[in-house]
């Protein structure tokens, strides 16, 4: 009895937490939506809005030392993974508080400490990292996975072909997370692919793969987990297929011109927030006002986050020219 | 002298319009005058291309032949050449000059070798459209400037339209070369406004332009960089200091004439380029200058190029990082001594 | 009766044409073997011996209008398709009689007149040509099939997913011809694909794919001629895998350390020359002596053109630079 | 100065062997000092290395550590750079300079860009080895010389052994390095014999060496022609004109003082290079000595560089393409004038 309401607890706890995760990704996005209109922040901005369930439910399953390999629509990754929200936000600022120091921006965030590997912004330029980062911790035998992050568009390059491929060649332990929102920029899916069932055409190289409903972060995280138990296990690459949709335009640049209005409300139908909280409610694991404190509270934690980075300091000017090569001393190996 | 450099004549009508419109009223004249031509590339018909150059042409021309691609640069490139060989003409627009470097091997191995390697049965007149440079705080992977370098490539022809008249008319010569054509749209130009005659049409593209008539130094830049140095030479008439301008247009095959025409009278010269410094554009027009004019010269050849460094976000770095009027002056003031 | 007989007619010249041609291709490689090992020629020297079935069979069901795109290792393509044979030896010569007035040499055979776009020598940098000739015909509406060969090791390059999708998303016709010989130079099948069933993987862009016994010169015949069938009435792509394999070493500069002698021999015991004399036989096609006749005859064809290349005039010093660029004025368009 | 240049002491064992040798011996020293190391590439394994310079490696480190990979050359050289990464020390072989354009991208935009967009957090220790070069009648798509057009990309650092102490020495040093390097072996080198030092090991590759010194003008070259700028200086001899003769060795970053002390002194200098010649290295070498000695200088800075042709196939075309003892040794006399 008590047992099971130790689990009820854990459980309320557990949802509670994903859904503050996807309610900090909103308000963080809804803020650089607004501080880009203002010009406060430039360069190109993706926005994650309506996607928050994947990066969501797919960083619940990782491991403290698992790797996470992204795109330039990484904002929602970098902070499910934890990275300081300040830091991120100081990023779009171009603040030396930044987690790159400022010089990523938005498309490029890292942070070695929670093994975020970028913020590729090269479409499926990310892929050949994360079957690398995977190929030294097999050889060097360590358990880690590699999570990388990419879209549907990306599934058209010729690098995800190769690095499919070479990932199942070498039974090596990535966790395939494509995120099918249906569009490559203003490409729909059936434009751009002969194939247009993603899963179907990954298990083609002997991968296991199957769909997953990305608008529900419980699914999603879900078939995260069974996914990182086989890979985690030697049981070679696994491919999610991540079927959700962006509510914005691709990019803050993008007047989308290609899509009607009615398909986009029709997907808002199923907005990954409100399905969690109807969940947790039919569960009596949310009681009333706590979604709405949650949000008030994320919402306080990025306006404070946007007013510390406008103080923060930017980098130097003299110091353009750091970091295009190493500052530390070539090693010495031993022999 | 180009023709695009020819002063407005009275009376004649024009027209107001923008780089962008220029270069899209340039591929709609090209795809109503020769069914053989078509568009290509990503994003180029529904979202209307990814800076907004082929807005409406899907409407006008239809989904053959203003052709939505998949993520997939080496094969549409390689199929433009394929096209190109089997009799049309297409204009493959690769987003921006970072992607391109996907395309490359079809670019080096199969556009501009294929007519050496057939002994000059096949040519491929294929022109290919992309975005270059940097200005626009988009950071490391999407800020290149890698058209100087593409001219180190023999086979190709490298044009970069600076002007509303080059963007209204390099097009349609390209069209017309029989052999692979790589237009380099700087991205901070689309915005560019000015008046256009309502008659501009093709124009050369073997020859640099002067932009503006000097005698006490040259200037040598193209595209994106145009309007900085003459803004600088601006400055430098303050000072008495008479600042030519060229404007170079076509980078490979380079208009030695003109160049080393105007830098024999000139006797100094600085080089304007946004590619990096090393290895650069500006290092193989400063070799030339110094091949072909040594002994003219009263100071060494200055380059002002970008900082050797993956372009980062911040404003004031980016800012730090290219070519800015001031550092062309400075450049300037110091060959003029 | 008479009708049968005719029939009969026919069939055995069929057949004797394609006897002769895989004898011409055998020949062929095999001076080019003894002339590179005298160092009368030069370069990369890619020998066909073994796959001749391929080649011959494949072209047989091509009409004269079509495209052919090939590799480095096309001497066989070459021939089966009508270059020819003195320009192509000339060709392995440097000399200016040569299909490519010898600019190309043995990997960059090009012939417009016979449709024979090259003599590729980047793995799968053929595969875009042959989208972009076959959409060309698409757009132009002409019902050309453009035949590309290439190898099992291109298939896992990306050009070869890019291409795969492009043609069957836009139902071009492009017969892809995948030359399955078991081996990328070094290579065996295995350790460059994850699924190795080629035909399967092919399949998953949504195109008609088969196996096919590449050692039997009527199968592949059927089968391309099917194939050609469906492509040229606009069913779009289709792709063979045609499982064959090279008696000798990957180029003549490999010292073909990584198969055993055994499995050689063995594959030699399917050899497709004598696998169809013996058809032939058995159909009492294949009158006593006649292939040796046949092989007699290709032999002074052959040396014939060794001789006639050794003569030829190479192009002058002073046309190094030809060819860069065209030779042709700018075309004026109306408009 | 460089190590690599002193004169062999007496007394000292030196082993006769072959660049290509020098090359396997380097890996396998690096393989048994440090199991971070492992060499991946196209038939590295089973096959011995195209060019046969990992003959016998997978018998001796087994196929995790000598891993042959499909032909597959962007996943691949980006599993290279994760791999850096994630700790260990990659050895990447691409077969040839021509196949790696395919991976351009991974090259450009991340090995040489990851470090800067991470604010320093990410540096990529990845050693990438490529045979580079023409002259054995390979033809157009297997004879590029492209490690002076890579030396323009920020962030990596481009070597070319022309020597067997280099071919042996430069690895190890290249792997301490905790950012890219790309190392440029020039096809006909392989079978370059000759004694090496028993104890030969890792070298500087910061300095350009002095091959030959001399007073009346300076050769400016490396990798492949070395050995041509070397019988030129030579020929030149006989006529008493004394060319020293420097080998670059590092193409990024250029070492200015070696190359530039030179020309200072002989006031005279001849840039030898393979690449095509328009945007080339050489130009950059060109326009260096210019900004930094053109009034030392008693004539134009020569360049011998490819013709810029797509490389034909027949011997007679090829050598009249390539930079000969011939074309040096008259570049040389025309600039002694
Ligand atoms: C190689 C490459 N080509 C083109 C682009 C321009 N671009 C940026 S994002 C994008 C669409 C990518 O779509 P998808 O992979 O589905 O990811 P999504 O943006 O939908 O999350 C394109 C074409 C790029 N960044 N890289
Ligand atoms: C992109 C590229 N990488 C590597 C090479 C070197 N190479 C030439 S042929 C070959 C093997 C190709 O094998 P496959 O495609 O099966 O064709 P096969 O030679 O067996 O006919 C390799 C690795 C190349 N030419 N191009
Ligand atoms: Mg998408
Ligand atoms: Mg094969």
């Amino acid at each position: 009895m008590s047992t099971r309401r130790a689990q009820e607890q854990r459980r309320r706890e557990h949802l509670t937490g994903l859904l503050r995760t996807m309610l900090l990704i909103r308000r963080f996005e809804e803020a650089c939506a607004e501080l880009y209109s203002a010009a406060r922040i430039r360069g190109f901005v993706h926005l994650y809005v309506g996607e928050e369930a994947v990066a969501t439910g797919i960083t619940a399953a990782l491991g403290r030392d698992d790797w996470v390999v992204s795109t330039y629509r990484e904002h929602g990754h970098a902070l499910a993974r934890g990275l300081p929200l300040d830091a991120v936000m100081a990023e779009m600022f171009g603040r030396q508080t930044g987690v790159s120091r400022g010089r990523g921006g938005s498309m490029h965030l890292f942070d070695r400490a929670h093994g975020f590997v970028g913020g590729n912004a090269v479409v499926g330029g990310g892929l050949p990292l994360a079957v690398g980062l995977a190929l030294a911790d097999r050889m060097q035998g360590r358990d880690r996975v590699t999570a990388c992050f990419f879209g549907d568009g990306a599934v058209a390059e010729g690098e995800f072909h190769e690095c499919m491929n070479l990932a199942a060649l070498w039974r090596l332990p990535v966790l395939f997370c494509c995120e099918n929102n249906r569009y490559a920029m203003g490409t729909a899916l059936a434009k751009e692919h002969a194939e247009t069932d993603l899963a179907l055409r990954a298990s083609s190289y002997g991968v296991a793969a199957w769909p997953v409903d990305g608008m529900d972060v419980l699914a999603v995280e879900d078939a995260a987990r069974r996914g990182v138990e086989d890979v985690r296990g030697g049981g070679g690459p696994v491919f999610l297929e991540l079927r959700t949709y962006r509510y914005r335009a691709h990019s803050m640049y993008d007047p989308d011109r290609y899509r009607d209005k009615d398909e986009i409300s029709a997907w808002k139908e199923h907005d990954p927030i409100d399905a969690l909280c109807a969940r947790m409610r039919q569960d009596a694991l949310l009681p009333d006002g706590t979604r709405e404190r949650l949000a008030e509270e994320v919402a306080c934690l990025v306006d404070a986050a946007v007013e510390v980075a406008e103080q923060a300091p930017l980098e130097p000017v003299e110091d353009l020219t750091r970091f295009v090569t190493s500052e530390v001393e070539p090693e010495v190996v031993a022999g | 002298m180009t023709t695009t450099a020819r002063p407005q004549e009275v009376g004649r009508t024009t027209v107001e319009t923008t780089y962008r419109e220029a270069l899209r009223e340039a591929i709609r004249e090209a795809l109503r005058a020769d069914d053989r031509v078509f568009l290509m590339g990503e994003d180029v018909g529904s979202y209307g291309g990814c800076f907004a150059v082929s807005l409406g042409l899907l409407e006008e021309f239809g989904p053959e032949r203003i052709r939505d691609t998949p993520l997939s640069e080496s094969a549409f490139v390689g199929a433009g050449i394929g096209a190109a060989l089997a009799g049309l003409r297409p204009i493959v627009e690769i987003m921006t000059v970072n992607f391109s470097l996907l395309a490359l091997d079809q670019i080096m191995n199969n556009a501009a070798s294929l007519l050496h390697m057939s002994g000059g049965q096949f040519n491929v007149p294929l022109v290919v459209r992309m975005t270059t440079g940097a200005g626009r705080q988009l950071a490391a992977q999407h800020s290149h400037s890698l058209e100087g370098w593409y001219a180190h490539i023999p086979g190709i022809r490298i044009v970069a339209p600076a002007t509303l008249e080059d963007a209204r008319g390099m097009l349609a010569t390209a069209l017309r070369d029989p052999d692979p054509v790589l237009v380099f749209e700087h991205g901070s130009l689309y915005n560019m406004k000015g008046t256009l005659d309502a008659a501009a049409g093709a124009v050369d593209i073997d020859r640099a332009a002067v932009r503006r008539p000097g005698e006490d130094l040259t200037l040598i830049t193209y595209g994106g960089t145009l309007g900085k140095a003459l803004d600088a030479a601006e400055r430098l008439a303050a000072d008495d200091i008479s600042a030519e301008v060229i404007d170079l247009r076509t980078l490979r095959p380079l208009d030695d004439a003109t160049i080393i025409g105007s830098v024999r009278r000139t006797r100094r010269a600085v080089v304007v380029d946004e590619g990096w410094r090393s290895g650069g554009l500006s290092a193989e027009l400063s070799a030339r200058i110094m091949e072909q004019a040594l002994f003219d010269l009263e100071a060494p050849v200055a380059r002002v190029c970008s900082a050797e460094v993956p372009m980062p976000y911040p404003r004031h770095l980016e800012e730090a990082a290219l070519p800015q009027v001031e550092t062309i002056v400075r450049a300037a003031r110091d060959v003029v001594g």
